[in-house]
């Protein structure tokens, strides 16, 4: 099941990438992704239900870009001006997130987030140690985050 | 452009000679990086710069639309990248193993062979 | 218009080279050089792209694809480097 | 039309990489200088990307800047953490500034254990097991 | 089609390859190093009969017309080369069987071996100057690995010294073939050549052909340019050393012969005068390092340096008797140096060292090994009737007839010194007693036996043969040097076999 | 037949391993099967060359460079032939008895033979360049010989010694004789004798004369290159008494002959041979004189004899050429007979210190009788032989045309201490009071008497019957060094005349000398310790130490084992070169017209030169590896710029995979260090710089010239037609140019190949047990 | 220490297939646009060298299955394939043959001795640099 997931995803990556959305061309990147995962095999996790995550997925990148842009915003004003304002800081961030996958992804999608850099993960997975660089509202940020991991999450379990 | 270029080229050369005279052998690998940048770089400059027509065929077309860059020595400099990157690997490992062997970094002292 | 874009946009991202080169050259720590050189590396797609619609030839898009897929790669091995206790020379 | 949306993504998209720069020039430590970085460098090609899908506005173009944009938003994080988490680890200096270090304490660079402070509690009953995945 | 212009280098490259695939099993890859050897002989002989009767050969690679394609050319200069490259590869082969520790077996030594040969066959018979470079590099990084296989300190030094100044070498050479091609716009050397003939102001073809000079100058490691010579032949096990000698600088002394006597030809009087004084004191200076070493293959290693002189001064005095004399040199003195280096495996294997003072008792002992040795160090030394000294007398009779008299005696002192450097190691390593803090003699004596040693002893028999026959049954093969040498004088042959119909 | 002749030695030394090991001890009486029917062959000849006849026996060898194997055969080489091959059959017969049960008796017989062939092609050799090789084996063999006992360092140091003299005026020889074909346009004696060209005239003349001099010198041991020769008495006795008898010794003096009707007649000839022949003859006469060593007193009496004949030649006249022919013939009889005695003496008596021995009369009559009539003859009294030589000897010198008085005065000196020499030889040994010997003496095995004795009777019968050889063939020899038909009409007596008086002046002073020669021998031993200190030999030694010290200085200064100074040297030597050449045949094209460049292009630029700068002078390794990626991209940014992708996107991807093997390899290196001293970095930033510069001015000269048309528009317009391809770049790399792929290819594996061998070798070798 | 987080070794994962597709592609198309076998196998080798930097040098190696000294034999042995063709129709050396395949559907497959070619440099290009990567990092870094 999942291996079929990724291995569609491949196939329409595959036809992307070339332009080409013919039937030819995605057996041979549904090949050629086949191939990819045929390597990988004993390493991919399980991934389950893929089908229901589409449309969360969908307002999950309406929400992101968002994020996105508001916080970059906020980082350039910080340096475009000569005083800083930030306060940064390192915080322990609980994480629901179990998975490898999950962790993966929400660590790398609050990175993406500017004025958060996920810097490591504790050894028993649990906390996420996250440097931020607005910390002058600690809550305020912590429940950001969560949102951030609530939404993330959706998606994908 | 090509003028420029052929003064920064030299510069290229210049530096990597410098590096090579080094005594450490991590500075002599760092002065053959360049090296071969330069000698990659001269080749492309003194065939001729074009801005703009890589030398490709567009699609749907069986001629090159109108004048593009030389393919020639672009074919050369990628065969001489690979075999730089190939001379590069063995030289990188070289000076690691002649560190473990020899125990110095510094080429002066590595003077045992010849006299 | 998108002349001057393009003529202004080359003048940012040689800015941009400019600015992360000195902090690539002053680092003062190797894991700064190498933040420095993840954004030239961004720079050099940027430029890229640039040049991708300055010529109308989107071939170069393939750079920067290439870029985006390996060139994270050195990073990757510097942070090795350091975890795994390099000799440091800073 | 399309050149005006064009010309607005790339000096947009230039100005975040810009940022980026100067962030990393002028911000004071690694941590924040990473933030800059990371994300405005990232922000920025992919404005640029996209100026550049929309220019030519062909299938194969768009489909390719749609990948390199999948391709800088999985890599780049990834890049971000191994480097801030290195350079951490290695004792990179916090800018004075900082406000709090919550990693700190928990982190041993003897043993380079790292506690989460919530060792001993289990939640929902899952077990907590170690990746044992790495061999080095 | 010319099957035989191609399987010289098709050969060794599949044979490598192969070697490669069979990793495991050391057993097929020193068979094959036999039977590939054995194959490039033949077929480099066939080469040799078909290139004697048509003069020239070509193959336009790809089918695609001269010069837009690549070339492989044989004339009778490249043809004796490939001759003499398998000549050699089969000895090494065959010596290799006996000389080579089981740890080089396992890591790759039948492949380079074969790549190496590889390489210089691609150097001898490619007519366009961008793939010599791609076939130099195939040879260097061949010569790179087996220099290094082993691992031994004087190795890794030897080394670093050999690539640096290879590289640079390197760089120079592809530096010098963007400025040419940026000025004709060809790499075809025939092409080259005919446009090079044709540019009215040749100052610039002047600069840039002592860019090739110094370049391939390296290679054949001609005074000033030697040092990495020296510093490393004496490093790797004795097979490599042999092959090194053997093959290696000759590629260069060949790339100077082929552009010095094709392309850059346009100012004489500069070029080749200072490549005669280059000659001159790499003679010198080659034999005088020699005199001042007490170890086999470090005498070898500088004699190597010296009589690359000679081959160069019959460039350098660039006259047809010059010429013959240079490419008689040539083909003598990749034999009996191969030979040389091979006994001093031998001797090395009998008593465990190279250092003269510690061998010794070699004569009492192995008679029949001290005349294989005097062949070859005798002919080294130009004494008649061996193959030396037709070389050395053809050399110093066009210098003298180039009314070169200064040169001519240097020539002749540096013969006697070769003689020096000859019987010296004769003095010391045959004549003289074992030396008493020599211990271990059980290998001399007879009393500890190798496995497959006659494949030490077949190869030095075999070359100690050629070198007979070059001196005894020299017409030939003088024939063939004159023959190789006219085509050389004559580069318009050359043009007009690559080019065909487009030559002017 | 006459190849066979020549070439039978050496046959016959192939076949000797097995030879001896059938027949065991009379392996020299069956070897000298071979001399003996070689003497009986040339004998044979005898009446055709008497005849007037030349012959000559053509062979092909090489004759693209005028090598042939062609024999001729004169008077002077049939003389030549006849002493090597019947001497030699002697000496095998003596040396088998002599070195009975040696070791190494086999391998003695092998050169042996190989030296008497080498010696028999050299004097029958037509061909000039056979002549030489022939000349270059009898070096080589008889090197072989000296160093017999090859374990005693000093045989192997004066075999040397000789080699090297003899081999180094071997090659001065080859000049003389290239030069020599240059001047005559001809390989072959028998053509040179036989033209008429004035070879005086020529302008190679000078140059000719004195390498082909310098050749014979240093082969016949005039001064000063005399030294050698008693040295090689290191060597057995047999190769003594053959090499300094008829043989190896005379090649020298045998070319003067051969040549002289060509080359002489001019005074630089006649004078150099006059000169060095007769202050030979006096130092070798005086040497043997002050010499105790029976072998030495006997390689000194050689080198006067050498001196002696040399002089003849020179002095030219047709009495001289006889006295030559004579005198050559009657040393090589009565010296070859001594040596072989001194050898047997040497066997019996365990000295070779004539001090030592005495009274020996007794003990070897046979001995005795046998040295009388061979000092007789060395003394030059009647009725042998050597005494007809010497008179015609004083005869020639009082008929010569120029420095007559000198000459003879010279002569008689050096007879005098020759009689004085011949006392010493055969009287202190047999005569007096008997000494104790380390051996007890009796008689010398037949084998090694029957040697002197029919040579010693030969000298006597020739000396009686002095016209029994001259009819033979010493007529025909002297004709042909003279170059003109001569009638020698030899007689042992003359009457009372001029010379005969000087014979009895230098046999009375001789004797007195004699008488007194133990008293000499404290001043003498003073004298030549003294003269040795500046002598010639003591130059060889000072040349050869000579040599050392500047190779030895020379491979410091320049295989100095540094880097470094390797590549400066290099880098000075390509771009002083390139930069000469330029400037003077190009010129100085400096442009500094940048104004085709957009701005941003310089930004790449200066990016490039700042990454380069900063790569090369940050004390931090990682960050010039950083700098060094930096650099890359640049590069890259050039290359996408200017149109080429596949450039761009290779050089990103090398730069990184670069980056990332230098940082796996850096873990276990250690950093920077500033090792060089501000000195050295500024040397090296001066060579630095200077080469750099030449590359940009290169460049520029380069980039105004662009004098054809590239090839490349064939594959912009065949790219899709012929090849089927869009993207040119890679049609030429996989289809009009894929040998270089394919070569680049294999570039990599060779590279994948060193790495892994580098790395996993050691680790698996010592993972064995 | 423990260099690998979970983070890396996720992230791994995900992204290797997408370099090893993508350079998959890039070797196809090197014929037309930019690309080729050698770009396409430093891409492929990229891949592996993030698994390596993830996972380390003996997972790799089993993950590759074959050694990467092997998948160099066999680059260059299909590099030498390619001259085969050509040699035994009695063609100059490497000349091209082209050869098309009718497929199910539309369209042909355009197999040729330089696609041959293309993949021997392809296999050649990984096998090296997996060589080099793996090599050092197992001796001990
Ligand atoms: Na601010
Ligand atoms: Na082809």
């Amino acid at each position: 099941m999942t291996g079929m997931f990724w291995n569609l995803l491949l196939a329409l990556a595959w036809a992307a990438l070339s332009g080409s959305f013919t039937g030819m061309n995605l057996l041979a990147g549904f090949c050629f992704g086949y191939f990819a995962l045929m390597v990988l095999q004993k390493q991919v996790p399980a991934l389950k239900g893929y089908s229901r995550r589409l449309p969360r997925l969908m307002a999950f990148l309406f929400f992101f870009i968002r994020e996105l842009v508001k916080s970059n915003l906020r980082v350039a004003y910080d340096i475009a001006t000569p005083v800083w304002h930030m306060k940064p800081g390192v915080i322990a961030f609980p994480l629901e997130a179990r998975s490898d996958m999950e962790i993966m992804f929400v660590s790398s999608l609050i990175s993406l987030t500017p004025g958060t850099l996920s810097l490591d993960v504790s050894d028993d997975r649990r906390v996420l140690f996250i440097h931020a660089m607005f910390l002058q509202d600690e809550e305020q940020l912590r429940a950001d985050l969560r949102e951030l991991e609530r939404r993330i999450l959706k998606v994908m379990r | 452009m090509e003028t420029l270029m052929a003064y920064v080229i030299g510069l290229l050369f210049a530096a990597s000679i410098y590096m090579m005279l080094r005594r450490s052998i991590v500075k002599l690998v760092i002065g053959l990086i360049i090296l071969s940048n330069a000698a990659n770089l001269l080749i492309f400059v003194v065939s001729g710069l074009t801005r703009g027509a890589p030398p490709l065929i567009p699609e749907g077309t069986a001629e090159a639309a109108g004048a593009v860059a030389d393919p020639l020595p672009q074919a050369l400099i990628l065969t001489a990248i690979v075999i730089a990157f190939s001379v590069l690997a063995f030289a990188v490992v070289l000076i690691r193993r002649a560190y473990e062997v020899v125990g110095t970094d510094d080429l002066a002292q590595m003077k045992d062979t010849d006299t | 218009m998108l002349n001057i874009a393009i003529n202004l946009v080359y003048l940012m991202f040689s800015l941009a080279l400019l600015f992360s080169f000195i902090r690539l050259t002053l680092g003062p720590s190797l894991a700064d050089r190498v933040v420095a050189l993840e954004l030239i590396a961004s720079v050099v797609v940027g430029f890229v792209g640039v040049h991708a619609i300055d010529t109308g030839v989107s071939s170069f898009l393939d750079v920067a694809i290439v870029i985006a897929l390996t060139a994270f790669l050195a990073a990757i091995g510097f942070a090795r480097f350091l975890e795994r206790g390099g000799v440091k020379d800073e | 039309m399309s050149e005006l949306i064009v010309s607005v993504l790339l000096v947009s998209g230039a100005s975040f990489v810009i940022l980026a720069a100067l962030g990393i020039l002028r911000l004071p430590d690694l941590p924040t200088r990473m933030h800059a970085s990371t994300k405005a460098g990232a922000m920025g090609a992919i404005l640029i990307m996209s100026a550049v899908a929309l220019h030519f506005s062909e299938s194969t173009v768009v489909a390719r800047a749609i990948a390199f944009i999948i391709f800088i938003l999985l890599t780049t994080p990834i890049a971000a953490h191994v480097i801030g988490r290195a350079g951490y680890r290695t004792g990179a200096e916090l800018w004075d500034g900082t406000i709090k270090d919550e990693l700190r304490e928990r982190y041993d660079p003897g043993t380079h254990q790292l506690e989460s402070g919530l060792e001993g509690k289990t939640e929902g009953g899952m077990p907590l097991q170690p990746s044992d995945r790495s061999e080095m | 089609m010319n099957l035989e212009l191609v399987l010289p280098i098709l050969i060794p490259l599949t044979a490598g390859a192969l070697s490669l695939a069979f990793w495991r099993s050391v057993r097929v890859q020193r068979l094959l190093a036999v039977i590939a050897t054995g194959l490039l002989l033949g077929v480099s002989i066939w080469l040799m009969r078909s290139t004697i009767a048509q003069g020239f050969l070509v193959v336009e690679v790809g089918s695609w017309p001269a010069p837009f394609s690549i070339v492989l050319v044989s004339d009778v200069l490249g043809a004796i080369m490939i001759v003499l490259t398998s000549i050699i590869g089969l000895a090494i082969a065959i010596y290799s069987l006996a000389s080579t520790p089981p740890g080089h077996e396992k890591f790759g030594y039948y492949p380079l071996m074969h790549l190496l040969l590889a390489g210089v066959s691609g150097a001898f018979l490619t007519g366009d100057i961008f793939n010599l470079f791609v076939w130099f590099e195939v040879m260097l990084l061949a010569s790179f690995a087996l220099l290094t296989l082993g691992g031994e300190r004087a190795q890794m030094e030897g080394a670093i010294k050999y690539v640096t100044l290879n590289l640079f070498s390197s760089a120079i050479f592809l530096s010098a073939v963007g400025l040419l091609y940026g000025m004709v716009g060809t790499l075809n050397m025939a092409d080259i050549a005919q446009k090079v003939s044709q540019v009215e102001d040749p100052g610039m073809v002047t600069v840039v052909s002592l860019l090739f000079m110094v370049s391939f100058g390296i290679k054949a490691a001609a005074f000033p340019l030697f040092f990495w010579l020296p510093a490393s032949y004496h490093t790797p096990q004795v097979a490599v050393s042999a092959l090194f000698a053997g093959l290696l600088t000759k590629v260069g002394v060949y790339a100077l012969y082929r552009v010095f006597t094709l392309i850059f030809t346009q100012d004489v009087g500069y070029t080749h005068t200072i490549m005669l004084w280059a000659a001159t004191i790499t003679m010198l200076t080659g034999v005088l390092g020699a005199a001042a070493q007490f170890e086999f293959r470090r005498i070898l290693s500088f004699h190597i340096v010296s009589q690359i002189g000679y081959m160069l001064l019959g460039l350098a005095l660039f006259t047809p008797l010059a010429l013959i004399g240079g490419v008689f040199y040539i083909m003598h003195h990749i034999i009996v140096k191969t030979n040389l280096f091979l006994v001093s495996g031998i001797t090395y294997r009998l008593l465990g060292s190279y250092e003269l003072k510690n061998l010794g008792g070699v004569y009492r002992q192995r008679p029949y090994l001290a005349l294989l040795f005097l062949i070859p160090a005798l002919s080294l030394a130009g004494i008649p009737p061996l193959s030396g000294f037709f070389a050395k007398f053809v050399v110093i009779r066009a210098s003298l007839e180039a009314s070169e008299y200064f040169i001519s005696g240097i020539a002749l002192l540096v013969g006697l010194l070769t003689l020096y450097s000859m019987i010296k190691i004769w003095a010391e390593v045959f004549w003289k007693k074992v030396p008493e803090h020599v211990t271990d003699v059980s290998r001399l004596n007879g009393e500890v036996k190798d496995p497959r040693s006659w494949a030490f002893y077949v190869p030095v028999v075999g070359l100690a043969f050629c070198t007979l026959i070059i001196g005894l049954y020299g017409q030939p093969i003088y024939v063939l040097a004159e023959t190789a040498a006219d085509q050389l004088m004559n580069p318009q042959l050359y043009i007009e076999a690559v080019l065909g119909g487009q030559s002017k | 037949m006459m190849l066979l002749a020549v070439l039978s030695g050496f046959l016959l030394a192939i076949a000797v391993p097995v030879l001896y090991r059938l027949a065991g001890n009379y392996i020299g009486w069956v070897l000298a099967l071979l001399p003996a029917s070689l003497t009986g062959y040339f004998l044979n000849l005898i009446p055709s060359i008497t005849g007037g006849q030349t012959l000559v026996i053509e062979h092909q060898w090489m004759p693209s460079l005028g090598v042939s194997l062609d024999f001729m055969v004169d008077g002077l080489s049939l003389v030549f032939a006849l002493l090597i091959s019947a001497i030699g059959t002697f000496i095998l017969i003596y040396a088998g008895s002599y070195l009975k049960g040696h070791r190494d008796l086999g391998r003695f017989y092998v050169i042996m033979l190989s030296f008497m062939a080498s010696m028999l092609g050299l004097v029958l050799s037509d061909n000039l360049i056979t002549f030489f090789v022939f000349w270059e084996l009898t070096s080589i063999t008889s090197y072989l010989l000296i160093g017999f006992n090859h374990e005693d360092a000093e045989a192997r140091k004066f075999a040397l010694q000789g080699l090297f003299v003899t081999a180094g005026g071997g090659l001065v020889l080859m000049a003389g004789l290239i030069l020599l074909i240059f001047m005559t346009g001809s390989y072959s004696f028998s053509d040179i004798l036989a033209s008429d060209q004035p070879l005086h005239e020529h302008s190679y003349y000078v140059g000719a004369t004195v390498c082909i001099l310098i050749g014979a010198f240093t082969k016949s041991a005039q001064v000063p290159f005399h030294f050698w020769l008693p040295n090689a008495m290191a060597a057995p006795t047999p190769v003594s008494a053959f090499l300094h008898s008829a043989t190896m010794v005379k090649a020298g003096v045998y070319l003067l002959a051969r040549l002289n009707s060509s080359m002489g007649e001019h005074e630089l000839w006649s004078n150099a041979l006059m000169f060095f022949g007769a202050a030979t003859m006096l130092t070798g006469a005086y040497l043997a004189f002050s010499s105790t060593g029976i072998k030495k007193v006997l390689a000194y009496s050689t080198i006067m004899a050498l001196g002696t004949l040399t002089m003849l030649i020179g002095v030219g006249t047709e009495k001289a050429t006889t006295a030559f022919i004579c005198f050559l013939v009657a040393h090589s009889l009565y010296k070859g007979a001594l040596f072989m005695i001194a050898g047997a003496l040497d066997h019996e008596t365990g000295t070779k210190d004539i001090t030592r021995m005495g009274g020996l009369r007794r003990a070897m009559p046979n001995t005795a009788i046998i040295t009388c009539l061979a000092a007789l003859s060395l003394a030059g009294l009647p009725p042998l032989f050597g005494f007809v030589a010497k008179e015609l000897l004083l005869e020639s010198l009082l008929q010569s045309p120029s420095w007559s008085l000198v000459l003879v005065t010279m002569a008689v000196v050096a007879s005098m201490l020759v009689v004085a020499v011949a006392g010493i030889v055969f009287i202190k040994p047999f005569f007096g009071p008997i000494s104790t010997t380390p051996k007890h003496p009796h008689e010398a095995p037949f084998a090694m008497l029957v040697g002197p004795a029919v040579l010693s009777v030969i000298a006597l019968v020739f000396g009686v019957a002095p016209f029994l050889p001259g009819a033979l063939v010493l007529d025909a020899a002297v004709s042909s060094i003279y170059g003109n038909s001569v009638e020698t009409a030899l007689a042992l007596w003359h009457g009372v005349n001029v010379p005969l008086m000087l014979s009895a002046v230098s046999l009375l002073a001789g004797t007195m000398l004699f008488a007194s020669w133990h008293k000499l021998q404290p001043a003498l031993d003073t004298v030549n310790s003294s003269v040795s200190r500046v002598g010639p030999e003591a130059g060889y030694f000072r040349f050869m130490l000579g040599i050392t010290q500047v190779a030895s200085w020379q491979t410091r200064l320049l295989q100095n084992g540094v880097l470094g100074i390797y590549l400066v040297t290099l880098v000075l030597v390509t771009f002083g070169l390139v930069g000469y050449t330029l400037l003077t045949r190009h010129g100085l094209d400096l442009s500094f017209d940048f104004s085709n460049g957009y701005f941003y292009e310089f930004g790449i630029a200066l990016l490039i030169v700042a990454s380069t700068v900063f790569a090369s002078v940050t004390s931090s390794r990682l960050g010039s590896v950083a700098s060094v990626g930096v650099q890359g991209f640049g590069v890259a940014l050039i290359f996408i710029h200017f149109s080429a992708p596949d450039l761009g996107i290779t050089q990103l991807l090398v730069e990184t995979l670069t980056v990332i093997l230098l940082v796996l390899v850096l873990f276990r290196l250690p950093p920077f260090v500033s090792l060089s001293s501000p000195l050295e970095r500024s040397r090296d930033l001066t060579v630095a710089v200077f080469a750099g510069t030449v590359m940009t001015l290169l460049m520029l000269a380069v980039l105004d010239i662009q004098y054809f048309e590239s090839i490349s528009s064939y594959y912009i317009e065949n790219s899709y037609e012929l090849a089927f391809g869009k993207n040119i770049v890679n049609v030429i790399l996989v289809d009009f140019r894929q040998l270089d792929t394919l070569g680049e290819i294999f570039v990599l594996g060779l590279a994948a190949l060193g790495v892994y061998s580098m790395l996993k070798l050691k680790a698996e070798e010592q993972h064995k047990p | 220490m423990n260099s690998n987080t979970l983070i890396l070794h996720t992230a791994a994962l995900a992204i290797m297939p997408l370099q090893l597709m993508f350079s998959v592609f890039l070797l196809l198309r090197g014929h037309d646009e930019p690309g080729g076998g050698f770009i396409g196998g430093l891409v492929a080798a990229s891949a592996f060298v993030l698994y390596a930097f993830a996972f380390g040098a003996r997972p790799t190696r089993r993950l590759m299955r074959v050694n990467p000294r092997d998948l160099l034999a066999a680059g260059l042995l299909f590099g030498l394939a390619s001259t085969l063709p050509a040699l035994l129709s009695g063609q100059p050396m490497l000349t091209a043959h082209w050869w098309q395949l009718p497929l199910p559907g539309e369209g042909y497959l355009k197999l040729s001795t330089v696609l041959i070619f293309d993949i021997g440099v392809y296999l050649a290009v990984l096998g090296t640099l997996m060589t080099f990567v793996i090599g050092l990092m197992e001796s001990g870094e």
